[in-house]
């Protein structure tokens, strides 16, 4: 339980959140401030009074869920950390959860970010929509997650940048390749032209495997619909002196 | 320019095979191998092969190797050439290559392409450092050249060639570790797993590298492996580190198709063949006129069964090029029986598939 | 270190010969390459790479790849798991993409 | 994909996007490229992406005078973060016959009138930029300071972003099948996508201009030769300049990254579009080499290809409408600077489509000068 964990319990978090239909009917904030402490600054930031007026500054922030647009001034304004905006029907398939995070480097928009539970471990992958910074310097992260995760996830991690080696010859790493994906150059061979991978002394033997795979993993498709890129001539290099030297002779 | 009937490229397994064929036959054959070794794979092979007699099973490969070449000594039509590598194929019918150090250009009537396969390599942080070496390397270290690649090792991948290497890296004095592999079952030969196991080496299928560590000056350290899911994802917490100075990649091969591409060879990929693999007719041609394939450079199998192909396509290539033997057919009937003996178990069952993709007719 | 007795293979050895690694002397066989030599003399960082530094040892050990570039009697860029050993001969280590002479 | 557009451009190449950003520029709207495989596919990815402005011909001069400039403000003018790699280590043109040398005083002389910085060095001075140089059959050089090379495919990518945050659409693989006509107008392209209904059409198909213009039915003076080149393996800067001379018939430079590009005009070339590697450039390009950059023998070649060069009459570009064929454009017939003229390419058709005041004097470079017989001669191409 949240006195001995730091970790609300199923049904405190099903008490904070609001009902499906409420849910359903646009984006909403979602405080999860179970212990009363003085503290107000919830109510105070909300301008349509959407977080009801304290009576004590230790009262526990009340929601009347119908005002509330999602706007997401309160999450930047806890103390705590307390409150998310949830939209459940941002998209098809995808919700977007507005958070705090207090962290640098700053997520980038577009990033693929570990979306984590309340108790830190990645549950699973999140797009960022937005990064909005207020002067306050808690800055408010728009990231997208599938819908059945809402209640899940609560905060945010950036993936350590994958330094694995792809290609030796000119020091290309994975991070490098997922990112030049992630910016539209989706063909070995686009690949091969802006990073020069696989243009070294070994020919692309050991990195286009390893590309292709990639490439199939970021765009969903099986490597057998993929193109291998050029193959030039030569397979190994070769002296200009001793290719001179050719006089035709046999 | 060198006129030759046919050209065979690599004197590995396939190659030689081929060039024994062909010359019988009565071509003029050059083989050109980069190494300065011949015999390709078979060399670093200190194991028993399975098979058949007619694939000299129960011989261990580098005495095949030296039963081929021994075959190719008495043959005056062909000549072996080490230290040669085929740099191009142009579509002007003309090959060039590096042979001692001269750039060399080459008219062959006919080609048998038997480059065979390179090493696939896998993504994790620290892959890069040294003391991790592709499977391949470690036996040139110990096989070759009687070098010790290390202490410990952990092997990765126990498929055919990880099972092998793990045995013989601990015939040469080295202590495995581990072997680890990312698959819920073992890939390679049940036997050769339990050689393994009986000497108290454990296999951890379902499992992967996370990363390696080492420092700057030593490379490898340790490496950090854990479990996978379902969904080839690895599970957090499930993590454990080995004290390691080697790791072995032993994840597959590739077929060394650089010339098919670059002479026009219509290919397709099949993963259960290694990569991209060229159309084919049933007597190894491509869809290039004159060009034959043989080995692994037609789809990753086992040496008996690049050594039939290598026989067929020596075949083919000398009858295209107008040579008789008074039992072509019947020889060429044999090689497709040995093929297909080789595949039909249920270990050739991905082998059939990739067979069948790629298997076309070009008349 | 090299393999003594082998179950299998009957190693044989061919004439010694003697090379230097950045200043140090190696002593090594006539029929290895430098990589393996240097390998078997403990030595196993043979590059670094281009861009990052990062050490890199032999990997595919058959000119595959350009891990074990190195600089051979004063030539850059040498293959050295496919170039063999020579008595004599000074292999340094090469840092950058190397100079041509 | 969209269903209609103002204007419509084939090509992804650097002729294509210098083009539509320049159209955009200057006030169009509706611009759609279309591309057959992904941008730098054909001739832009495989061309040298030498900068120069020496010329023999006032045209070119002002042309390439214009490109440079821009791209030495191309950083912030198309404001691409990872920059396009403009190295501006100079060009030397080597002289190594009387007749040449006669021809290199007045090509410097001509470009000294038009404001281009070049000039003759003896065979020493030569020396002094590049101390690899073998001089024994150099008469002079004429250099330029200011020329160079660029990455040609940070540089198209760098166009391809301005034109897209422009309000430009993009579609890479997505071959043009066809191109409709009404009542002998332009009307609009079919492509294996779908229809794309518009008025104007801007063929910048580089080598394949002639097949692009086929689909409409048009027939253009024009071919596309093969052309090969190779790369080194990187080595630490040695050859800051490009080095090209006519005579001895090569080009040569070390890129930034380490690698030397280097290529030469082979004969007896296929024209029929192919472009795989020639079996006869390797030894060819390497004796030349080696024999002006003896140090050269000991740098490995790591690969060859080739691409197309399309040539015109007289080796200038057409920048023009087709005659009979209302909306109908053509940028085309570089004759192997494509490359480096792009930005001139990209204003003056922006400027020809819509009907603009021009800036260079693209206006000669139109379909008349071969019916008036009045052909811009050029005597600087490798």
């Amino acid at each position: 339980m949240l006195e001995k964990t730091g970790v609300p319990t199923e049904t405190q978090i099903d008490s904070a959140f609001p009902n499906e239909t409420r849910l359903n009917e646009g984006p909403v904030a979602v405080i999860e401030c179970f212990q009363p402490i003085p503290c107000n600054p919830c109510a105070m930031a909300c301008p349509r009074q959407a977080i009801l007026p304290f009576a004590d500054i230790n009262d526990v922030p009340v929601m009347d869920n119908d005002k509330c647009n999602g706007c997401g001034l309160c999450v930047m304004k806890c103390p705590g950390l307390a409150i998310i905006v949830v939209d459940i029907n941002w998209s098809e398939t995808k919700a977007l959860i507005k958070l705090p995070y207090e962290f640098r480097p700053l997520p980038q928009k577009g990033q693929i970010l570990h979306a984590l539970d309340r108790e830190g471990h990645p549950i699973a992958n999140a797009e960022v929509i937005n990064v909005i910074v207020p002067a306050n310097k808690t800055p408010v992260i728009s990231i997208a997650v599938d819908k059945d995760l809402i209640k899940k996830v609560r905060n945010i991690c950036i993936p350590e940048d994958n330094d694995s080696i792809v290609c030796r010859c000119s020091d290309i790493t994975v991070a490098d390749i997922q990112s030049f994906i992630a910016q539209g150059y989706t063909s070995v061979d686009e690949l091969k032209r802006i990073t020069r991978l696989g243009m070294g002394a070994c020919q692309g033997r050991t990195c286009i495997p390893l590309v292709m795979r990639e490439l199939s993993t970021a765009l969903k498709k099986p490597i057998s619909e993929l193109t291998s890129g050029t193959h030039r001539p030569i397979v190994k290099s070769m002296k200009l002196g001793d290719v001179a030297a050719y006089g035709g002779k046999s | 320019m060198i006129n030759i009937d046919l050209l065979v490229v690599g004197a590995g397994p396939a190659g030689l095979s081929a060039a024994i064929k062909a010359g019988n036959a009565g071509a003029s054959v050059l083989v050109l191998e980069r190494s300065h070794q011949l015999g390709g794979q078979l060399v670093k092979q200190t194991h028993m092969f399975f098979g058949s007699e007619k694939q000299y099973a129960t011989h261990r490969g580098f005495e095949i190797s030296d039963i081929l070449l021994a075959e190719l000594d008495k043959m005056e039509n062909v000549t072996i050439q080490p230290h040669a590598t085929v740099l191009a194929a142009y579509d002007d019918g003309i090959w060039t290559a590096e042979i001692e150090g001269q750039y060399q250009k080459i008219k062959p009537s006919a080609v048998v392409v038997a480059t065979g396969a390179s090493e696939k390599s896998l993504l994790f942080p620290g892959n890069d450092l040294p003391g991790i070496y592709g499977a391949g390397a470690v036996q040139t270290l110990m096989n070759q050249y009687g070098v010790k690649p290390a202490n410990r090792v952990v092997m990765l991948g126990a498929g055919n060639i990880g099972l092998i290497v793990s045995y013989q890296l601990m015939q040469a004095g080295v202590e495995v570790i581990a072997v680890v592999e990312g698959s819920p079952t073992i890939g390679g030969y049940l036997v050769h797993a339990s050689k393994l196991r009986r000497m108290g080496v454990p296999i951890f299928t379902s499992h992967t590298i996370k990363n390696a560590k080492g420092a700057n000056t030593n490379g490898l350290e340790s490496v950090t492996l854990w479990k996978l899911d379902e969904n080839w994802q690895g599970i957090s917490g499930s993590e454990f580190t080995y004290h390691v100075d080697a790791l072995c990649i032993a994840v597959g091969l590739s077929p060394l198709s650089e010339l098919l591409w670059q002479i026009g060879c219509k290919m397709t990929f099949s993963a259960p063949m290694g990569g991209y693999i060229p159309y084919r007719d049933k007597y190894m041609r491509t869809s290039q006129k004159g060009i034959y394939i043989a080995g692994d450079v037609g789809g990753v199998e086992e040496a008996s069964s690049a050594m039939v192909s290598g026989q067929l396509a020596g075949i083919s290539a000398a009858e295209y090029l107008g040579f008789e033997m008074p039992n072509m057919a019947a020889m060429k009937q044999d090689c497709l029986n040995q093929l297909a003996s080789l595949r039909q178990g249920p270990k050739g069952a991905h082998i059939r598939a990739g067979i069948r993709q790629a298997e076309v007719s070009f008349e | 270190m090299r393999i003594s007795e082998h179950p299998i293979l009957d190693l044989k050895r061919s004439s010694p010969v003697k090379f230097t690694f950045d200043g140090t002397e190696i002593s090594a066989f006539d029929n290895e390459t430098i990589a393996v030599a240097l390998h078997a003399a403990g030595i196993r960082t043979l590059s670094h790479s281009v861009n990052k530094h990062r050490p890199r040892g032999l990997y595919c050990a058959i000119g595959n790849c350009s891990s074990c570039v190195m600089i051979v009697d004063g030539e850059a860029n040498v293959k050295t798991c496919i170039t063999l050993v020579q008595d004599g001969m000074v292999v340094e280590s090469q840092k950058g993409k190397g100079n041509l002479q | 994909m969209r269903k209609t557009a103002d204007i419509v451009i084939i090509g992804g190449g650097i002729s294509g996007v210098t083009i539509g950003y320049f159209l955009l520029k200057h006030g169009a709207k509706n611009v759609v490229l279309l591309e057959r495989d992904y941008l730098t596919a054909g001739a832009t990815g495989r061309c040298g992406a030498g900068i120069r402005q020496q010329w023999g011909a006032p045209l070119n001069c002002r042309m390439s005078q214009f490109s440079c400039e821009f791209f030495e403000n191309a950083q912030d003018e198309l404001d691409y973060a990872h920059g396009i790699e403009f190295h501006q280590g100079g060009y030397l043109m080597l002289a190594t016959t009387e007749n040449e040398l006669e021809q290199t005083r007045k090509n410097v002389a001509l470009q000294n009138s038009l404001g281009i910085a070049s000039k003759m060095l003896s065979p020493e001075e030569t020396k002094e930029i590049v101390p690899l140089l073998d001089t024994k059959k150099i008469l002079a050089a004429a250099y330029h300071h200011k020329d160079g090379h660029l990455n040609p495919f940070h540089t198209t990518q760098a166009f391809a972003n301005a034109f897209k945050r422009l309000g430009g659409e993009i579609y890479i693989n997505t071959n043009v099948t066809g191109i409709t006509t009404t009542q002998g107008k332009i009307s609009g392209v079919d492509t294996e996508h779908g229809h794309i209904a518009t008025t104007i059409v801007v063929n910048a198909a580089g080598g394949y201009s002639q097949a692009v213009a086929a689909l409409a039915g048009v027939d253009l003076p024009l071919h596309s030769e093969r052309h090969n080149i190779l790369v080194t393996e990187p080595v630490e800067p040695m050859l800051s300049a490009m080095l090209m001379s006519f005579s001895l018939n090569f080009y040569c430079q070390q890129v930034p990254h380490g690698s030397f590009i280097m290529g030469r005009t082979c004969p007896d070339q296929p024209n029929d579009l192919r472009i795989t590697a020639d079996s006869s450039f390797l030894e060819a390009m390497a004796k030349t080499i080696t024999d002006v950059l003896p140090s050269l023998k000991n740098l490995r070649i790591l690969r060859q290809w080739a691409g197309l060069y399309n040539m015109s009459p007289d080796k200038h570009p057409i920048y023009d409408q087709i005659p009979q064929l209302p909306g109908f454009y053509l940028a085309a017939g570089f004759s192997g600077h494509g490359f480096m003229m792009a930005p001139a390419t990209g204003l003056s058709m922006a400027e020809l489509i819509l009907g603009l005041e021009p800036t260079l004097p693209w206006k000669q470079l139109g379909f008349n000068r071969f019916q008036s017989g009045e052909l811009l001669l050029e005597s600087s191409v490798v």
